[in-house]
């Protein structure tokens, strides 16, 4: 009830605030559609396309998962051998600051063409790199959050390294893991989406939108990115709600 | 969605400030080991490229249908020493073009620009809403959820209408132009980290220092000045490098979309038409690219240096 | 004499009004639907020669870029006029665009589905079942089209949308990829064969071209919009004489293919000049010989367009238009009077004896 | 350590009345699993100049009594007044000075502008303030440390700039929450053998929170002992050790010290006696009011 | 409280040695200011089941100390051997356990988990640990609390839980680094008679660090008293107040426990005269060795 009244409710009146303008404003002052499609004209365009709309998002979420899979397997992997070999991560630092910098309209081309434009591959690439940056650095950045004196007990124990790594290394980059699954979920979404715009099997969300855009049908255009952000939201939700479940206890 | 986690995402992402743990003898010695190090491992990506080039199957590795590893054909893998030799070769035939080390060196030359503005907007956009947010909790509550869902909206989709609505704008004497647009898109993108980042920082500061201005009956304003803002800088300067970085991608995605002429954007576009018949060169715009990330990142980098008194108790980086 | 403009302009795109006769030039915005190339190389032609300031005009040539809609541009007013495909366009009329084709340059489409000689695709029946690539942006409702006339469904291949480049192609990924003949086609030929060690051979490919297939649709067309061609005083004059310029630009370009070339990359594009001269001769070859004089298109070839976007499904169900165009979406008086006006100096607006020149293309394009 | 004039504040309003008077005060907290009563019926009074100590178990509501003093929570019921005035109004006129429990210190301000901060705040000039802070940091003996920064300090050097902060501005009450559970023996005891110092010439009322039985007796003219949750006042003990300025080191081998002691442990005993499962010690002396 | 059968390790290697024999021990920190030396010329034994005390300044390296005995710390100089074993052989052996200044629980784990923690990484079978733990729980006096999380226990609670998971796997040697420093005084005194008890019952040998005078003159057979940096033994106080096991909160109120206390002070005073600016107080008797 109270949750409802402090989280839903001002975020939720917001947005009816803003759609109720802007459908005033389309009809008030006659915007053509060409220019500005009004809400309604996108709510009714979703409806029309719906299953159209679900078999996109389907394929465009398809990508972005298996991305996101991939992505943060290695990510974590790869964060994990960096925090136990130090210089494994000396010589990555580099390199993954150059990932995280390459814009994926540059990445997206080359990869079409070493993995083959004919499958989704390529755009699982996409994702998949887009993912691996957050969830690698945030990783790394848990793995390093070891208090001393977790460690001196350990080793007061006279612990095993797997058993370190079990009890208090793991545990305690847990919540920095999912900090950045979080982060890279709505992300491994966007980056599928945009990776359409370059090549690929068509079905997804990005080429509907560009074919959309294409005909000036800005409504229906409108109603794909609208589900694109729903999607996107679904794999925020997802990653939520793993790490309500996986993190039961947390510490404050 | 819970309030917590959503604040916290991109802070922790980009690295809040790190417990006062530091390893004082590791300082020293680092900076130049780190440096070779890096360089080290630069190289040894690029004796990986080679060797699997070499050694990997032309159509590359296909496990069940899947292609798990790239061809290494020529086209798909050029030779880096193609790429390099491509570089300090003219752009074209024709007369007088640039040496494509030039041609793209101009061109991150001018995205940097486009950037770095959209950088600025983007901050102070971020900072705003940080603190509009910070400063009534209700608005936090309507806003932050938004802010976070503005994010997924693939703003490759938004780069045609922003330009469409930026030409209907006309400020007086200044008209929109196309790299306004390519600047808002960018800012779009640079904005999210800093209004969730400075968000945090701002709400950093322990209870007790809250209390202690309290007691003092110092304003809301003093307060920002000599505590909250202070105490922000380190969740800041992770959230303005990443910034840093989303202004670049966003430069380069909608110079792409929007075909704004002189940036790396545009050279991806130009230069794909040649990519079958001269596949080094299209990794130049992509090496201009990472340059303009990294130059753009080491920028904020010094930022940091600048201001690291604030920043004391971190863990070096 | 030659500016091309990145974009930036005044923003009211408005000012071509009055004739040419105060002696002050009348400002002029053109919106290009591509980046500066030798597919536009009559209006740089027009521009370089002067022929735009002998009409009293001061003509920007607007590029655009990946996702920039030219007619949308012209919706806007941002600009005057904009080159854009007849289809496109008249998905976007009836989404409210209300813009007229004043001149229809290109007679022929200039769209190839490629593939390799091996590869058994000869004819769209052949599509069945293999790799289809188009560029999404609505390029591919010509192969729509096409399929349609073969009883073939989207269903019954696999479209895969192409990148900016033909690399999805040469690495096989894409079976039949499209190819404009100016422009990816000649992309393909300056490609080494890794089977010969030698650059790609028109033999060593196979061309459906669209125009043969019967599902060609127009393509570059002059759009103006429709209110002002109608109620804006001195409009319809500078249109005309905006046309007369673009005329003698491309009388130009089919009389000095290498010139113009060159024209157009100083004009800032980027592209090899063997490819750049292929662009132009090919783009040549799109409008010459014209059967009408250039420009001018008879209601038959139009309304066939027409028909197409109408019955013609894409793989969602819809079609590029539920109704036909208002008559107001194509009208030939501008270009007529154009058309006149130029033979009467002596131009030849037919090129009857039109013969493209042999172009070698070099490895890259460079 | 050499002594400090620390000058007397000029005189304000309502400077005959008590420094702290509270009267029926209750607080009760509403927290997501229901209210916490954390006061019940809180009646005290600190005299102006008087050295006043609060103990009781951890979580009994010290830290929360002292808060309401400063105006730093509201009180559910009751009445709160500082020198006459209402707590929020004594809290706009700087009627106080506070530390806490933790340090609390700007990391990114030397020790002098920490010292410094609430000076500033209220506009005192630039040299003045350096004046003032010098004088401080002598007297919590951190002079060789004014340019340094707090995290090169140890948390106690970090607790001695804290109580050098609430004194800068002369405050007639200072309001203190444990500011000595983070120093080691030695130096504990020097600074509250300094505190009763300060105190006493400064002239300023201390409400001192504390968990020590011996600093509290030491330290305090009454040390007010609280029964765990609801929190109420359970005794008094008067420790009846002589003016607090008087009291040095010698004090703490004396007889009358241990029986102070004594006293208020056995205070805090019987006030938690059938709360916590321990029952109280056996018997000693003390001047339980 | 009731007292809780705590049944004696059986013996191992080297029983007849004592618990804790340090020779020559010196210690030096490279950092990057340079060498500091945390501890000099350290000669210390303890006894198998004595109690003993390190009590000094801030930094004088008590923690230091108790880390290398620990095998935690590699000493520069000198020889640390533990119940006749070297000490990284001890450790790995599980000779001793350990509780430190900061409870450090795993956040993640409950209470009994964390109090489980040591047997479960040495193999103990579920119901044995989960045994244990009830065991133990009830000795620290939070038999309530298996099944809640640290951070929902106040600090004193989770020092609390650290100590019984020290005690988890019976040692004969116990390090205890200030480990009641976080605890209100009630407790504190509450879990020092416990303590006492324990370590007698048990049999072991605790070597205990803290800033508290009084808490060392109550727990110890002897406190050891260290000099500032660098940390060199200045004193050594036998406190002569009985058998550990047998002391009571009465000791409290004893006269000749305040004479132990008055001895420890002044071994403090004198060890750290000259260094800080205090002298040592007045007189006062004690039995320093
Ligand atoms: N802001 C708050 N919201 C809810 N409950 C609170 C709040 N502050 C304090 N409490 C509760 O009020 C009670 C008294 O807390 P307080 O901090 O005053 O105790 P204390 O005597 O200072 O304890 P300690 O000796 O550990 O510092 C506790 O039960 C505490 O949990
Ligand atoms: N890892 C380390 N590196 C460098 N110097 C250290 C290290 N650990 C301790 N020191 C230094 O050694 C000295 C002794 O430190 P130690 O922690 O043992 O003191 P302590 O007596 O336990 O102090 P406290 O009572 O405050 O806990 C200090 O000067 C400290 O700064
Ligand atoms: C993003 C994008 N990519 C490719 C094309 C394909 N295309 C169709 S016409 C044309 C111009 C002549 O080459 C080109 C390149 C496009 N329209 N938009
Ligand atoms: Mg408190
Ligand atoms: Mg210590």
């Amino acid at each position: 009830m109270n949750v409802i009244a402090r989280r839903i409710l001002p975020p939720v009146l917001l947005g009816i605030v803003v759609l109720a303008a802007w459908q005033i404003l389309v009809t008030a002052l006659a915007i053509p559609q060409i220019v500005l499609p009004s809400p309604a004209a996108i709510l009714a365009e979703t409806l029309a396309y719906i299953p159209v709309l679900f078999s996109a998002a389907l394929v465009t979420g398809w990508n972005a998962l298996v991305g996101l899979v991939v992505g943060s397997l290695l990510g974590i992997g790869f964060a994990l051998v960096a925090a136990s070999i130090r210089v494994f991560d000396e010589l990555t630092t580099p390199l993954v600051a150059a990932l995280a910098v390459i814009p994926i309209v540059a990445l997206a081309p080359v990869l079409y063409t070493m993995y083959g434009a004919d499958v989704q591959s390529a755009r699982q690439a996409v994702a998949g790199i887009s993912v691996f940056v957050p969830v690698f650095l945030n990783t790394l950045r848990g793995l390093r959050q070891t208090r001393p004196v977790h460690r001196d007990l350990m080793r007061a124990y006279a612990a095993t390294r797997w058993q370190a790594m079990r009890t208090v290394t793991l545990p305690t980059a847990r919540p920095f893991i999912f900090t950045g699954l979080r982060i890279a979920s709505s992300l491994s979404v966007i980056a599928a989406l945009v990776a359409e715009y370059f090549g690929g099997p068509r079905g997804g969300l990005g080429t509907f939108i560009t074919a959309s855009v294409a005909g000036s049908d800005y409504a229906r255009a409108w109603s794909y990115v609208l589900a694109s952000i729903v999607l996107g939201l679904l794999f925020y939700l997802a990653a939520l709600a793993v790490e309500t479940l996986a993190v039961r206890h947390r510490p404050a | 969605m819970s309030e917590h986690t959503t604040a916290t995402a991109i802070a922790e992402h980009s690295a809040g400030p790190a417990a006062a743990l530091t390893t004082p003898t590791r300082e020293g010695s680092g900076r130049a080991r780190r440096l070779l190090m890096g360089l080290l491992g630069v190289l040894a990506v690029g004796v990986l490229w080679e060797a699997y080039k070499f050694l990997g199957p032309d159509d590359g590795v296909v496990v069940a249908g899947v292609r798990i590893l790239p061809r290494t054909t020529d086209i798909a893998m050029p030779h880096l020493w193609d790429m390099a030799i491509r570089m300090t070769e003219p752009v074209t035939r024709a007369e007088g073009a640039d040496l494509l080390w030039v041609a793209t060196a101009k061109a991150a030359a001018f995205s940097l620009g486009v950037a770095a503005l959209s950088w600025v907007i983007g901050v102070t956009v971020g900072l705003a809403l940080a603190l509009l947010m910070q400063r009534l909790r209700t608005a936090e509550s309507a806003i932050l959820p938004w802010v976070v869902l503005s994010q997924t909206v693939p703003l490759i989709a938004l780069a045609p209408l922003v330009r469409n609505w930026g030409s209907k704008l006309s400020l007086g004497p200044i008209s929109w132009e196309n790299w306004m647009s390519v600047a808002v898109i960018a800012s779009y993108l640079a904005f999210f980290p800093v209004a969730v980042g400075a968000l945090r920082g701002l709400k950093s500061p322990d209870a007790i220092h809250a209390d202690l201005l309290r007691s003092y009956a110092a304003s809301w304003w003093q307060t920002l000045i000599r505590l909250r803002l202070p105490a922000s800088v380190p969740y800041l300067l992770p959230a303005l490098r990443l910034a840093a970085a989303n202004a670049v991608i966003g430069t380069v995605v909608a110079e792409v979309s929007i075909g704004l002429r002189g940036g790396i954007g545009r050279m991806i576009l130009e230069f794909a038409q040649s990519a079958a018949g001269d596949p080094p060169k299209s990794w130049a715009p992509i090496f201009g690219a990472i340059c303009l990330g990294l130059l753009a990142a080491g920028a904020v980098a010094l930022l940091g240096l600048a201001l690291r008194r604030y920043r004391r108790g971190e863990e070096p980086a | 004499a030659c500016t091309v403009d990145d974009g930036g302009d005044d923003g009211t795109g408005s000012g071509a009004t009055g004739g040419g006769d105060d002696g002050e030039l009348t400002q002029v915005r053109l919106q290009l639907q591509w980046l500066t190339q030798g597919q536009f190389a009559g209006y740089f032609a027009a521009q370089d020669q002067g022929y735009f300031a002998d009409e009293g005009l001061e003509v920007e040539i607007v590029e655009s870029g990946g996702d920039i809609v030219p007619q949308d541009a012209l919706v806007n007013g941002d600009v005057d006029y904009a080159i854009a495909w007849v289809p496109k366009v008249l998905g976007s009329i009836e989404q409210g665009a209300n813009i007229t084709n004043i001149a229809q340059i290109f007679e022929r489409s200039g769209t190839l589905q490629v593939s390799m000689a091996d590869s058994g695709i000869e004819t769209i029946a052949d599509f069945e079942g293999r790799r289809i690539g188009s560029w999404g942006f609505g390029n591919e409702w010509e192969i729509f089209a096409a399929l349609s006339q073969e009883d073939l469904t989207v269903d019954d291949i696999e479209l895969v949308t192409q990148g900016f480049d033909m690399l999805g192609f040469l690495s096989g990924d894409i079976e039949a990829a499209q190819a404009m003949t100016y422009n990816e086609y000649a992309q393909v030929l300056e490609t080494l064969n890794p089977d010969t060690g030698e650059l790609y051979q028109p033999e060593d490919l196979n061309v459906i071209d669209y125009n043969e297939v019967g599902s060609a649709m127009l393509q570059d067309a002059i759009w103006a919009d429709t209110e002002r061609l109608a109620n804006e005083d001195g409009f319809a004059e500078t249109t005309v004489a905006f046309l007369r310029a673009v005329i003698r630009g491309w009388v130009y370009a089919r009389d000095n293919p290498a010139e113009t070339a060159t024209i157009v990359t100083s004009a800032g594009s980027t592209l090899g000049e063997s490819h750049q001269l292929w662009m132009t001769n090919e783009t040549n070859r799109l409008i010459w010989p014209s059967t009408n004089g250039i420009g001018l298109v008879d209601q038959a070839t139009w309304d066939n367009t027409v028909d197409m976007a109408l019955q013609t499904q894409n793989e969602t169900g819809s079609t590029l238009i539920t109704t036909a165009p208002p008559d107001t979406a194509l009208d030939m008086q501008y270009i007529e009077q154009a058309l006149e006006d130029v033979e009467a100096e002596g131009l030849d607006v037919m090129g009857a004896d039109f013969q493209p020149i042999e172009v070698e293309l070099v490895e890259g394009g460079n | 350590m050499s002594t400090i004039e620390t000058t007397a504040p000029p005189e304000r309003a309502g400077a005959g009345a008590p420094a702290v008077a509270v009267t029926g005060l209750d607080k009760t907290f509403t927290t997501s699993d229901g209210p916490t009563q954390a006061l019940k019926g809180i009646d005290l009074e600190v005299a102006a100049g008087e050295f006043v100590s609060l103990i009781g178990p951890s979580g009994c509501g010290k830290s929360t009594l002292l808060r309401i003093i400063a105006d730093l929570e509201r009180p559910t019921t009751g009445e709160v007044r500082v020198f006459g005035t209402s707590a929020p109004q004594a809290r706009l006129d700087q009627a106080y000075g506070i530390a806490f429990q933790q340090a609390g210190l700007l990391g990114w301000r030397t020790v002098a502008a920490n010292v410094e901060l609430p000076l500033e705040l209220h506009g005192v000039g630039r040299a003045a303030r350096r004046a003032r802070s010098t004088e401080l940091l002598e007297l919590v003996g951190l002079s060789d440390f004014a340019a340094r920064f707090p995290d090169q300090l140890s948390g106690g050097m970090q607790q001695r700039v804290a109580i050098a902060r609430a004194l800068a501005e002369r405050p007639r009450l200072l309001l203190m929450d444990e500011p000595f559970g983070a120093l080691d023996e030695m130096t504990r005891e020097r600074m509250q053998t300094e505190l009763a110092r300060i105190s006493a010439e400064t002239g300023a009322a201390v409400v001192f929170v504390t968990h020590s039985i011996s600093e509290a007796a030491f330290l305090s003219d009454r040390v007010v002992v609280m029964s765990p949750r609801p929190g109420r006042i359970t005794t008094t003990v008067t420790t009846g050790l002589g003016p607090v300025g008087e009291r040095t080191d010698a004090l703490r081998e004396d007889p009358r010290f241990f029986e102070a002691v004594t006293a208020v442990r056995e205070g805090l005993h019987a006030g938690s006696a059938g709360v916590a499962g321990t029952g109280g010690g056996s018997g000693g002396t003390g001047a339980a009011t």
